[in-house]
């Protein structure tokens, strides 16, 4: 009997009930994104400030010409990224580990587990107060205790430093998010067979090597997915260091965001935010891309996704 | 296969007694000193919060702070008000998000690809800049002062976190599982619903967990969107906490609100991450 | 807004209503005068939302509301430094032909000032601020030291109280990067004869050798150890707390901490005197204008009412009461008011610091400008520049940023 | 209740297969085509079993009829209505999954229910079923355990008892009995049997034990390379092998080949000529000469065929696998032949002789059986 | 190479034994005892197979052994030193799962050198050995495809692959060759026996396929609900089962049992009168007879013992397995016998006798076998 392909069904009905499935949550995505989306990238073709009584006055690239020489606009980029990548990679490296830890069958285990969630449980924009008064230079637990400890004889001015600054909201932000990495590969964990490390036991591996072998590779999707969300807030982050440092001293904590927000809604020059907001995003989605494509070449290589 | 209490290696043995308990108090000192702090600073008195050199334990215990909270004003209606927006943005963004995933993990869809990949770069919009073009749309659709200008916010910021993560845990799963299903005449909405979630607890809990989070403590859009005295959320009732004049921080009754604005949290983390359990899929299937 | 305007003749029999925002702590301050008010005019209801404890929060409150068009508030309190902008946004209705010349003349006249944008008044005080410069009389007493009079007096006075009485610190002032910056530091560029923005001409003296000077002086008190190094990140309050403790010696701050200085817990009660800013030869001594006044929002449909309102808010009566919960009014008269002098007997010093107060710059910027001193200054007091390279970046972004407004607005035309 | 062997008990009363695959084929990759254009029919009340080596393409096609798998090319019809395009919940089978595929959150009386409560049954009748089947199957006991609180045989034995307690027009059963002893398998397969005798459902059956093909099926497929090798009843499929795939791959210990040079229509075996089945073309050079070792037999007096020397003996505990290497062939092949135990230790001299009717013929080239 | 069925191939060299378990017991919870004190020893070059019904504690067992699971009671010992409280991976083991446990993320190449990457073995000798063992198992077109592109066949070998490639000190193996087809365990088995003849870790293997335990074990351990039922070589399991239990449980198919009144040192069976062993005490009322169906003989003559009527004919390819009632015995109980096919049709009566070197006798209460 000679035949045509069939057409396959099972593909087609899983597509449409797919697309059943997905159509709510697209659209929700949609109708919460897409404005906000849109309006910013026709917005930054347009000059739109208080020179222009508010009113949109078409002109074209000028607002990204602008900014090419807008070295505040570079600095806190330069800002942000160093941000990024320092509080990321902490977050990462200590949420791993805390994962790690509350993975293991304890005594108590709830209880801790709770509480290794607590950091990311609080109100950033009051938390970070608590920060700053922590930081204090007067007042500040910190230098109390390092004057206790006899470390230090004058209170360090964390706040007033540009480094010890970005260091300290740095700090912050990596005490109250890392519990976001830690919880999301705690679940990662827990979906991984036990057999799997049996056999590997077996085979002989230690601990260590289970984890770099089994683990790692296992957790590969989580981990990604809370990279790539903690890369997005990061440099998004807004409330934290609004409320410690107002991105002082001398705009050396100054992130993207804050100067966004200060060039819309405090200088009501929307033109010009709309493009930093655009320039930001396509930086971001292109930092993305990137790495995306670099992970997907060494995984192709090692080949160690599931 | 649970119930492996692993026998520990003899070399390794003196290591592992120390290693772990160490390592737990280390977690919970990480976690916990600066919330402790907070918890000590709202009932300590003021002086006592400002003090040189800094009091460590409270100097003379006062509840006043928390007083300020409740008496002065309707903390315990600020408090629903968070549970029902918090709650039923969580509701909404597994409900949407758990389906959607499954289709992205499973059903094969065409350009899903790019529908990933739309998905993961809205999460790239700064979040901060998206309630201006929100506020138009509130507006628009005159959802002002109504849960809904914040539970469908809420809900959409959190589902592709909620998106991904699912997806995530449903490629891990056995496939065989749900062929069986099928085979036992579940359809496709009672197969998620009866096998795959059931099965995904640890992940549904997580983002559970983090969507609840996220909009307990949101505070732009809740600053804005809601003005009625009646339906503000707990951040924004936090940050009307006055002190004796605009310059000054109350940090005594902040710390009080952080603390009772948390408490609720913990209730229900420990009632989710009950779920986070190992092992849900073991004995399932062979090979 | 359709919708608004379908509305609008089935409410017009009810008593119309007149809303507005208030920064969380002063709606205790306002709701029994709303109360008085109602029972006076049975047709108008006011509506009163409290609004956050920060005045930032408050102003982009009203900002993403006016953004929109159609607000939702129709009466505005403003801060001294917003009015410039909301009405160059066009979102301030202009109350010069409500207003007479009469009534305007009453108030302290920086403070009428400081509600004019180009010619026209959109903004009628009910309090006011300015910085003054706080000491301790018993440490000067002890030391047998007068009051300094220039800037480098007090940087040898507050040397010497170190030295002789101990006090931890010489003088407190604030230096985060945030508004209260620019305030504290037109004032000290007033006392060196410098300028920042002429609002007229729209000149920029930033890098002018006198505001150089007086940034190295503010640089000089954390090099010379008169201030602590904290001040370049605080604001009002760490700066009180550490005053009130007794740390230091001299302070620059807002009236507001009169009361709190006097206050039973306080280490300093009763030991602190207040005065003008400080100047240097050919500078004049100047207090940095603050507070608050009400204006109109342009989009409410109800100018007559809100006019009412507005007056009744502003009024001696209503300014009276105020002051004698510590509000300073901004009516000349009640400075001198014998009932208001018996309650706070610093009200009389503090007409002296009005005669004495600049404004900072009227200007729609303002707000950018602002952020452009703010952050250099503090990249100065945070070490990361040197004072001339500073003010000479900061004067050429002003420059640029003016520029921008003035070639914009001509294009206008 | 009758022998099986020589008819298929109900076929007769059916008149029109129910199950029936055309023309199906599946491609998982270019080089990867486990099932090759495969016609199959299984009529009401039949037992087919297919048999083949492993990854032959067995559980593929049991996936292709529940629907979990669309053939690339290819029908299925039921009940002569095309299925191939319904989902596999409409098709009403039911599967035993050579993973099991438990549900590992449901316990066991939860796991058996699951496809009765989705159908609507009603909660007593699904008591009662659970009972039974449980009996039947030696559940009873773990009725309230998770999956993961079992042995891998009783994990199987619930993958069995979920599919056997629906009434499915059609059932699937993936190697059911892999995992039991041999005491529990036979007790399970003669209470199959008699289930399945009881039914008329068709049955497809996977499995790799010849006893259980033999036993239970009415019809055996032999699969091998996506290619269906023969279909025919047990009995035929043992008596006659279709090829030499076929007749190596069915009987357990393997069928003995031996490959011999022909003259004219004789093949010459040691000092033996043996005539050959007339298909085998006078032509032939070389053919292949089948014998399993339960036909070989040792020679009484000189009628010996070959004869050779014990070189390995192996306990099978019914019998011993007795191999001898036979010098007088080409080649010196191995002969294995089973004796009963203790009577022939290693290195004895055997004398072994072929009885014509168990002899099979095969082509040499294409392996086809070659019979009169 | 020798038969195996007679002495244990390398015990006799072996001084000591290398793995032993003493008094080990297991406790899931109160009900749930998988293994109840059970001492064993596997001597150097031993093949140790555990046998018993599903669920009776055969992977608990090999699992303590391996360390993954602590004994609730008892030793492990490995070369005389206790190995309770070490490690599975300072064991120096390996262990094929029932469940296979494949690392889903690595290829079927990775899966199987990941042991002895970790044993930082040279990259040209994993290849190697990837390559032998591939060959061996028939793995060689798969060896870069992931698990979840396998059959269950291949999944499994796979599996065995990554045990074997290893060179531990005790290998452990649960049911390793259960989804494979008849042919291929055929040679896998006859490749296993080879390969563990040649070195001298011990093995404890565990398979429900009796062939495979004859075949393979030097030792065979019956295990029943947590008991050790008897340990010996599989000819004596098979020829001696120590009671009642394991005389039904190895053989297939199984075991005859009648139970039959005594009188005196005399058993009566229809019409005869058979002696008993000298252990049957006097007093003896009743007695269990076992024979196993390939021992019943139709009886030529008038020599029969019993007679009855065949009343199911079931074709296992090389034999037919009869069942007889037999209505001389009180309860008419049915027998079961092994016949060449297609002599007897059922219907037939059929005269049997049973040869009294064959039968085995059973204490009626205990199940202890009865011996002179
Ligand atoms: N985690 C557990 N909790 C409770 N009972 C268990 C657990 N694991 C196994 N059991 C029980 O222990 C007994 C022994 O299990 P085990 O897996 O050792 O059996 P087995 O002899 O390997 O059987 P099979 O041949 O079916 O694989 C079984 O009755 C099983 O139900
Ligand atoms: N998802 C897949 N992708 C690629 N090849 C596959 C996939 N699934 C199965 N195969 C291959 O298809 C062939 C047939 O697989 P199938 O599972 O049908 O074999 P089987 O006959 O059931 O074997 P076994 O007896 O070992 O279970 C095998 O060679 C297998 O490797
Ligand atoms: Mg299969
Ligand atoms: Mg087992």
């Amino acid at each position: 009997m000679t035949q045509a392909t069939n057409t396959d069904v099972i593909v087609q009905r899983d597509r449409r009930i797919g697309w059943l499935l997905l159509l709510p949550a697209l659209l929700l995505l949609i109708a919460v994104f897409a404005f906000p989306i849109g309006r910013a990238f026709w917005q930054s073709f347009y000059t739109q400030n208080l020179g222009t009584e508010l009113q949109p006055q078409f002109s074209g690239l000028e607002n990204y010409g602008r900014m090419m020489q807008d070295g505040r606009f570079w600095q806190t980029l330069g800002n942000t990224t160093v941000f990024t990548v320092v509080s990321v990679l902490l977050e990462f490296v200590l949420g791993l580990a805390i994962a790690l830890v509350l993975n293991q069958a304890f005594r108590g285990r709830n209880i801790v587990r709770t509480i290794a969630i607590l950091p990311w449980a609080l109100p950033t924009a009051l938390i970070a107060l608590a920060w700053a008064w922590i930081f204090n230079d007067q007042y500040g637990v910190v230098n109390d205790l390092l004057r206790r400890v006899g470390l230090i004889d004058q209170g360090i001015n964390w706040l007033g430093n540009p480094n010890l600054a970005m260091m300290a909201v740095i700090i912050a932000d990596v005490w109250k998010t890392t519990p976001f990495i830690s919880i999301l590969l705690l679940a990662g964990l827990q979906s991984i067979p036990d057999d799997l490390y049996e056999a590997h036991r077996i085979d002989g591996a230690t601990p260590w090597q289970s984890f770099q072998r089994i683990t790692l590779p296992l957790l590969m999707p989580q981990i990604v997915i809370a990279l790539v969300f903690r890369f997005a807030q990061s440099f998004g982050i807004f409330d934290l260091i609004a409320v410690m440092t107002g991105g002082g001293p001398g705009g050396a904590t100054e992130t993207v965001s804050l100067y966004i927000y200060a060039t819309v809604m405090r200088y009501l020059d929307f033109g010009y935010g709309a493009a930093l907001v655009v320039v930001t995003f396509l930086l971001l989605v292109l930092a993305v891309a990137i790495a995306a494509f670099f992970l997907n070449r060494s995984r192709a290589k090692t080949s160690a996704a599931p | 296969m649970t119930t492996t209490a692993t026998a520990p290696t003899q070399t390794t043995h003196s290591t592992r007694r120390w290693l772990l308990p160490l390592s737990v108090i280390l977690v919970v000192l990480f976690c916990l000193a600066p919330v402790l702090w907070q918890l000590l600073t709202s009932v300590k008195t003021n002086p006592d919060i400002s003090a040189i050199p800094t009091v460590y334990l409270p100097r003379e215990f006062t509840l006043d702070h928390y007083r300020e909270l409740f008496v002065r004003r309707p903390f315990l209606n600020y408090m629903f008000n968070s549970l029902l927006v918090a709650l039923l943005s969580t509701i909404l963004a597994l409900g949407l998000g758990a389906p959607a995933a499954y289709a992205l993990a499973r059903l094969r869809l065409q350009g899903q690809r790019i529908i990933l990949a739309g998905i993961l770069i809205v999460t790239l919009f700064p979040p901060i800049l998206l309630f201006l073009g929100l506020l138009n749309v509130v507006q628009a659709l005159n959802l002002g002062n109504n849960y809904l200008a914040l539970i469908l916010p809420y809900a959409a910021i959190n589902l592709p976190l909620t998106i991904l993560v699912m997806r995530s845990f449903f490629q891990q799963l056995p496939k065989d599982l749900e062929d069986s299903a099928k085979v036992d005449g579940y359809s496709t909405v009672g197969l998620l619903l009866h096998i795959v979630l059931p099965l995904t607890l640890p992940a549904l809990a997580t983002t559970g967990i983090l969507t609840f989070i996220s909009a307990w403590n949101e505070f732009i859009f809740a600053l804005t969107f809601i003005t009625e005295e009646s339906m503000k959320t707990v951040p924004v009732a936090a940050s009307q906490i006055g002190g004796a004049s605009i310059f000054e921080i109350p940090y005594g009754p902040i710390a009080a609100a952080t603390v009772v604005g948390t408490l609720p949290l913990v209730a229900l983390v420990l009632l989710f991450q009950r779920q986070i359990i190992k092992g849900l899929t073991s004995g399932a299937v062979k090979g | 807004l359709t919708c608004f305007l379908v509305l609008l003749p089935v409410f017009s029999q009810q008593p119309v209503e007149i809303r507005f925002l208030m920064l969380a702590p002063e709606t205790p301050l306002f709701a029994p005068l709303i109360e008085e008010f109602e029972r006076e005019n049975p047709d108008i209801r006011i509506r009163m939302v409290e609004g956050p404890n920060a005045t930032n929060l408050v102003e982009d409150l009203y900002t993403s509301a006016l953004l929109l068009g159609s607000s939702p508030y129709d009466l505005i309190n403003l801060d001294v430094v917003w009015t410039a902008k909301f009405a160059a946004a066009g979102w301030l209705m202009d109350l010069s032909d409500r207003a007479t010349p009469q009534e305007l003349a009453q108030h302290l006249e920086t403070s009428i000032e400081a509600g004019r944008y180009q010619d026209k008044l959109y903004r009628i005080p009910w309090r006011t601020d300015a910085g003054v410069l706080f000491y301790r009389k018993d440490l000067l007493q002890e030391a047998g030291l007068q009051q300094p009079q220039t800037f480098t007096d007090l940087l040898e006075v507050s040397k010497t109280l170190q030295q002789k009485t101990g006090v931890d610190w010489g003088y407190l002032w604030q230096g985060r990067q945030y508004e209260g910056v620019a305030a504290m530091f037109v004032e000290v560029l007033s006392g060196f004869g410098g300028y920042w923005i002429n609002p007229e001409t729209l000149e920029v003296g930033l890098d002018q050798p006198e505001a150089i000077n007086a940034v190295n002086f503010l640089r000089g008190t954390v090099r010379q150890g008169v201030s602590p190094g904290g001040v370049t990140t605080y604001q009002e309050e760490e700066v009180r707390r550490l005053f009130q403790s007794g740390g230091a010696a001299f302070m620059r701050n807002w009236p507001y901490a009169i009361p709190l200085l006097n206050s039973e817990e306080s280490a300093v009660r009763n030991k602190v005197g207040i005065r003008p800013m400080l100047s240097m030869p050919g500078g004049q001594p100047g207090s940095c204008l603050g507070g608050w006044g009400w204006g109109i929002l342009s989009s409410t449909p109800h100018p007559e009412e809100a006019w009412r309102v507005l007056q009744y808010f502003t009024s001696e009566r209503v300014q009276r009461i105020n002051a004698l919960k510590g509000y300073l009014p901004s009516l000349r008269s009640l400075y001198e008011d014998p009932e208001i002098l018996a309650e706070f007997p610093h009200y009389a010093e503090m007409a002296q610091v009005f005669e004495k107060t600049v404004l900072r710059p009227s200007i729609a910027q303002y707000a950018q400008a602002s952020d452009i001193l703010q952050r250099y200054l503090s990249a100065v007091f945070s070490g990361r520049m040197a004072p001339e390279d500073a003010m000479q970046t900061a004067a050429s972004e002003t420059r640029s940023l003016l520029g921008r407004l003035s070639s914009a607005q001509e294009a206008r035309g | 209740m009758t022998s099986i062997e020589s008819k298929p008990t109900h076929s007769a009363t059916a008149t029109r297969s129910t199950l029936e695959l055309r023309g199906l084929n599946k491609t998982f990759s270019p080089t990867v085509i486990p099932v090759k254009n495969l016609d199959l029919s299984v009529d009401r009340g039949e037992f087919l079993t297919l048999l083949g080596p492993s990854g032959c393409g067995k559980s593929t096609v049991l996936r292709m009829i529940a629907g979990l798998e669309q053939p690339t090319r290819g029908q299925v019809l039921l009940e002569g209505k095309d299925v191939t395009r319904l989902g596999p919940g409409d098709r009403n089978m039911s599967m035993v999954f050579q993973s099991y595929a438990l549900y590992p959150h449901m316990t066991v009386a939860e796991n058996i229910a699951s496809g009765l409560k989705l159908r609507k049954v009603p909660r007593h009748e699904i008591e009662e079923r659970i009972q039974e089947v449980g009996n039947f199957l030696g559940l009873q006991p773990l009725l309230n355990r998770r999956p993961s609180q079992l042995s891998g045989g009783q994990r199987q034995r619930v993958a069995v008892a979920r599919a056997l307690v629906r009434r499915p027009s059609v059932f699937l059963l993936d190697e059911p009995l892999s995992n039991l002893d041999a005491l529990l398998r036979e007790n399970v397969r003669a209470e199959l049997k008699q289930l399945f005798e009881h039914q008329q459902a068709p049955v497809v059956y996977v499995t790799h034990d010849q006893t259980e093909a033999m036993t239970l099926s009415t019809k055996v497929a032999i699969l091998s390379e996506g290619h269906l090798q023969q279909l025919d009843t047990p009995h035929r499929i043992y008596t006659h092998p279709a090829n030499r795939f076929v007749a190596g791959f069915v009987g357990s210990p393997q069928m003995n080949f031996l490959m011999l040079p022909c003259e004219g229509q004789t093949a010459i075996l040691g000092h033996s000529r043996i005539p050959l089945p007339r298909a085998v073309p006078p032509s032939t050079r070389r053919i292949v000469l089948g014998i399993r070792p339960e036909h070989v037999q040792v020679a009484q007096g000189d009628r010996a065929t070959v004869s050779g020397e014990i070189f390995l003996v192996e306990n099978l505990g019914m019998h011993n696998l007795v191999s001898v290497r036979v010098p007088d062939i080409e080649g010196q092949p191995t002969l294995r032949l089973l004796l009963t135990p203790d009577r022939h230790p290693t290195g004895q001299q055997l004398h072994l002789t072929f009885p014509p009717q168990d002899m099979h013929w095969f082509d040499a080239e294409t392996g086809d059986a070659l019979r009169d």
